[in-house]
């Protein structure tokens, strides 16, 4: 049943479902669990009929603490199994901060590579969905500021299932950020994982004048701000990073050297955000290249804010637009931050 | 292992066996009861709340049907515990309650449009927590126990009498700020009871997948703290309960812990479906004990309540529901620039440049 | 609160008012005993490693002293905890210690070398957990106890016969983990055991300041786990006590919690300054409860134990101290390229640059 | 007592201690609590004596849950405290993560101002004591990308004293990270704060050919390397930042366009660190200014090491003087990431 279909339109929602269920179906050790991922099926419904499907042996609720769900996972893995863990929300991921910084990202260096860890912690992340508080934080750049994870994040359907599959994979625990404005986006997903390898970003969309370096949830709105540039005579090339830890230097390098002028964008609010790395790395590399100081458009540093604000928030084609007119085609001197 | 019997220390910290009631599921008096039956008053008041709080979470949940709420989490066949428990507060003290406890708020006075600022989606917080002494309705569960021992401990330190109660699910207990709350309300003799409401699910999880002890009262005495296992849907043995343990806290006796059984009718919010996880025999099994039908019988049967009084009472829930359609269907009032205000006592300059920003390009 | 008496599920999870010993302080067989008296053999070797291991300790505490190990948490006093749990270990279950439990993986058969790397300052673990099946020594209070968990859950999902046993502090039973753990633990039925040695303090906070429950055993019940109060100072207590719950858990009966009362001889750590928070009368009373005195005193009087034996023992205990005085001469071989390995299971680009840039430092 | 001396050479952990006690003295309302902070006076002795002098009701041990303190501490300010509480080591405050990020930070802007909440969160941090591992976490970056905290660092004892009485006055929470490499150097204290204020930057040495932007316990290693760097003919200015969040654009921004080169330096490792910020921002406002990429030493990218081995981790002159020796003063292309 998995194997006939080579390629399908579905959301992302399905996509990552499907990935979980071939995962599940292909290694025995991998266990999905966590709250309400059960009958449920999840809030986002990602685990959807998996339990019923591979029993409630290897796809399971929990009690309700986000520590245990990530301290059992570390022992699980330690015992030879694969588990794949959801946290509810993003913010709902802060009480396993402990686990996962100082034991998950840490255990196979402090063992010198004897205890691996290969457990996968799905997060559905950002905002964009009507959340109210606590349930549309971006917490990337917390992850990937710890070594020893890694950092990846769909920004399609097709990487959403060959992603998932390769975190799965993985032999390194892997924070796995799912955007949740975009579970129901539709997208080609195919099932024969020939896609690029994990770490590595793609070019979304080639152009000339500019790099939109992206990830996760701003990737559909990266390929939108290009589009409605070539209005404006900007040829606008699109990097989907995919991988935020380790980072992909070669691929953005490339682009940015070519290109001349570059702006990151992201959900999180800017201040000490994924963005700042992405900046300082490439101006280091690229400095010579550059016609004008990299640019970031981000969320603001506030709290994310209630649902009938958040459009101000999250950035959007025209605020993208604008920073794009601010890269000194014509030699001005301006920041975006100021 | 062997027990070489109970100690009285024990005994004064376990729960009872079967969940203590005054009324069951009928209305009719249990007999030998171990709690104090409120004053005829005051079980007339708790029926008129629970009157207008029902009619208020119908109205809610109505209104997520009309787009006007974002989410709206029913705490439906919990308002003995919803009512109960506030009323039993007295007004120096401290309510710490979550997201399902809108019925709790308004319940002590807290503008109902105000209570469902947050739901609407227009602002995290619609009301001021020191005008009513109502903390922030809690998401993050079971985080807002340790913020009522905090502020209890505070209050004790000023000398000031104040208790303060505190709410959370059944699945928010196995989270392990619980059990810090309770551990350090415990050695601090704070002033603190923590409510339970046991609804039997968080979310789609049974109690099954969520604790294998007698029942989550019986986690007090790991503390120390004196537990109470309670009928949830009994709305004078709420208020009793929560009464006496107040009465203990702010005699210094210290914090107590009850477990109020009790269920969800609605699903989890709106946007739940719960056919996944639960048959409709057991909700029915619930709704055969309603609070609001128990004590209704029981003021009715004991001529405390005819007809008359409660035509009158549901007037006016349905003037209250009328009031916050009414408050509802007015768009809040939202300033963007007011996103920057408040992450500061005073705005950084970071962010003066950035509503900055924001107000060029709404002007644009 | 009234309570109704007591269930025999309740009778079968709280913990005896009084510790489970075999043997009082002075060695004398406790009358009627709960608890199973191990077998000779199993006593004669609980007194050699207790020898053993104390002589460790000591030497260990030495060599900080030297300059030879960075840091050094004893456990004297607490051998009885550290021999008489890890001999009640099956080869196939897993031991997860803490910081203090050195003596713990030494009677596991860890080489004390590799068991000291940690606190050399060499590598932050010097053997191979899989080779004892003995996790980490963990510093991070707790959240060892979920790791337990964990990996005794995934063996029973593998269908192995594997019990898990983690030790903790009195002190990190206050942290969120361990409530969670025990919580997991019930509720999947899991087979672990919990060994809380209850020394009385955590660094300089007192029992009094962390917990205000009958005994921390009593926080069993409220996860449905059996508990059992343990004189901590009792070897042959703590192994009867130890395999029971083994036997148990390994039989599907879940998990189980032990308190172990005992105490911490030294200070915390040879860089801690006990006299700041303790007085000497105290820990006099202590060292009148020896573990070791108390076997070796049950031993002789039995007859199974005598001068030269006891001598051939002490000359084993010498000659492993040496052997570790040897052991932590020699500087730890250490290569600084080994920082970048083992971050990821592959190097990554990033990590390759950064190596190859110490490499040049460190030619240059 | 308190007031008589103006000025005294002490240790930054008798400064701290000074700085507690007489914010004891001024405001009833400040409490001091945590782990092992009452009798024993704290494992750095930073609250020695103070709970006899204050007594058990303001000075106090609690039980050992980082989250029940922080969540407490929370409650109580509510309540009108002013608690300084203590996380015994970095790592040790990882348990707290979810009480910090979702409350703390957040509850001013979620209650709109209505509660305010002044807690102190001392957190002692940095590696160079021979610690095992959990015990030399940098871990600022996960707290200043959290808009609402201050997050504030001292590198020497006079700013330590100043500093904290700043922060226990200041009505926002603040991060208060103390070096703990830094607890028994000496220098002298002023009483009379009249220092710059809580959130300013300061140049501690003033230059003309490069600025080397660095914070607590990098401070004394930043000076060290500038009067190294007279050797080689470099004459370079040193900024100590004090304020990570927010931060203070206008003096490192000054420095930066009169030197035209920068280096930043700190512990934590650099990929997604606050390092990584500095570079962003400085490069936004100064790009033209700058005659070479601001570069980088920090840690590597790898959990802290063990004892014998920190030394390579930890920047030092030698490293640092090496990064400026690559701000290509003769124009040649080499970024020190690689
Ligand atoms: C720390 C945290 N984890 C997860 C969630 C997501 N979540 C919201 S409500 C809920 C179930 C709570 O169940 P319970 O405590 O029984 O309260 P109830 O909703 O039944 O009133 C979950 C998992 C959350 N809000 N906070
Ligand atoms: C999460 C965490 N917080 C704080 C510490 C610092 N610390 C190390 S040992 C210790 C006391 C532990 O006491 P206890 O659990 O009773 O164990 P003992 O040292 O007595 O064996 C503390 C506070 C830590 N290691 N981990
Ligand atoms: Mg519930
Ligand atoms: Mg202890």
């Amino acid at each position: 049943m998995t194997t006939a279909v080579r390629n399908q339109e579905l959301s992302m929602s399905a996509a990552l479902n499907r990935a979980l269920a071939d995962a599940l179906e292909a290694d025995e050790r991998v266990l999905v669990f966590g709250e309400d991922v059960g009958p449920l099926g999840g809030v986002f419904r990602v685990t959807d009929g998996l339990s019923a499907r591979f029993g409630e042996q290897r796809v399971f609720d929990t009690p309700l603490a986000e520590s245990g769900i990530v301290g059992t996972a570390i022992g699980m893995a330690m015992n030879g199994m694969r588990p794949v863990v959801e946290m509810q929300f993003d913010a709902f991921a802060y009480p396993a901060f402990e686990q996962i910084t100082s034991h998950l990202a840490k255990l196979r260096n402090r063992t010198r590579g004897r205890v691996e860890l290969p457990v996968v912690i799905r997060v559905p992340y950002g905002g964009g969905i009507g959340g109210v508080e606590h349930h549309c934080d971006s917490s990337e750049a917390y992850y990937t500021h710890t070594p020893g994870l890694r950092v990846v994040t769909p920004g399609t359907p097709g990487d959403a299932y060959q992603l998932l599959r390769d975190a799965i994979d993985s032999p390194d625990p892997v924070i796995f950020l799912e955007p949740k404005r975009r579970y129901w986006s539709k997208g080609p997903v195919a099932f024969d994982r020939s896609g690029p390898a994990m770490d590595r970003a793609v070019v979304r969309r080639p152009g000339k004048d500019v790099t939109l370096i992206a990830y996760g949830p701003m990737v559909a709105t990266a390929l939108e701000t290009a589009a409605a540039a070539t209005e404006e005579g900007w040829d606008v090339e699109v990097v989907d990073l995919r991988s935020l830890s380790p980072f992909d230097d070669e691929t953005v390098t490339e682009s940015v050297r070519r290109t001349g002028r570059a702006v990151v964008v992201h959900e999180a609010s800017g201040f000490s955000g994924y963005g700042a790395e992405v900046v300082a790395r490439v101006t280091e590399r690229c400095f010579h290249h550059l016609h004008a100081p990299i640019l970031r458009v981000t969320g603001f540093d506030i709290p994310y804010p209630p649902p009938k604000l958040e459009e101000h928030h999250l950035p959007g084609v025209d605020r993208i637009l604008d920073a794009i007119g601010r890269l000194q085609w014509d030699d001005e001197v301006v920041g975006f931050h100021g | 292992m062997s027990v070489t019997g109970l100690s009285a220390r024990e005994r004064s910290l376990l729960p009872t066996d079967l969940p203590l009631a005054l009324l069951d599921k009928n209305g009719i008096p249990v007999d030998d009861p171990a709690l104090e039956m409120p004053a005829d008053e005051v079980l007339l008041e708790l029926h008129r709340r629970i009157v207008i709080g029902r009619r208020f979470d119908t109205q809610a949940t109505a209104l997520t049907r009309q787009g006007r709420l974002a989410v709206y989490p029913s705490s439906r066949g919990q308002e003995a515990c919803e009512v109960g428990s506030v009323l039993a507060l007295r007004e120096q003290d401290w309510l710490f309650p979550t997201y399902r406890d809108s019925v709790a708020l308004v319940t002590r006075g807290v503008d109902p449009v105000q209570t469902l600022t947050l739901l609407q989606g227009g602002w995290h917080l619609g009301y001021d927590p020191y005008e009513h002494k109502v903390g922030p309705q809690c998401t993050p569960l079971a985080t807002n126990t340790l913020h009522a021992v905090g502020l209890a401990h505070a209050a004790r330190l000023k000398g000031e009498d104040t208790v303060a109660l505190v709410l959370l699910g059944d699945g928010a207990t196995s989270e392990g700020d619980t059990h810090e709350a309770l551990n350090f309300a415990a050695v601090w003799k704070a002033p603190v009871v923590f409510l339970v409401q046991n609804n039997g699910y968080a979310i789609s999880v049974p109690m099954s997948k969520q604790s294998a002890a007698p029942s989550l009262a019986h986690k007090g005495i790991g503390y120390g703290v004196p537990s109470y296992l309670i009928d949830g849907n009994d709305p004078a043995a709420v208020y009793a309960t929560v009464r006496e343990a107040i009465a203990a806290a702010a005699a210094g006796g210290g914090p107590a812990l009850i477990e109020a059984r009790t269920y969800r009718i609605e699903a989890h919010t709106n946007a739940d479906d719960a056919g996944r996880y639960r048959d409709s025999e057991e909700v029915a099994a619930w709704l055969d004990r309603d609070p609001l039908d128990r004590i209704e019988r029981y003021l009715s049967t004991r001529g405390l309540l005819d007809d008359e009084r409660r035509a009158e009472i549901q007037a006016e829930a349905e003037d209250f529901a009328a009031s916050v359609r009414e408050g509802m269907n007015a768009e809040p009032e939202l300033d963007p620039a007011d996103l920057f205000a408040h992450v500061y006592a005073q705005p950084t300059k970071a962010l003066r440049e950035q509503a900055a920003m924001l107000a060029e390009e709404l002007a644009s």
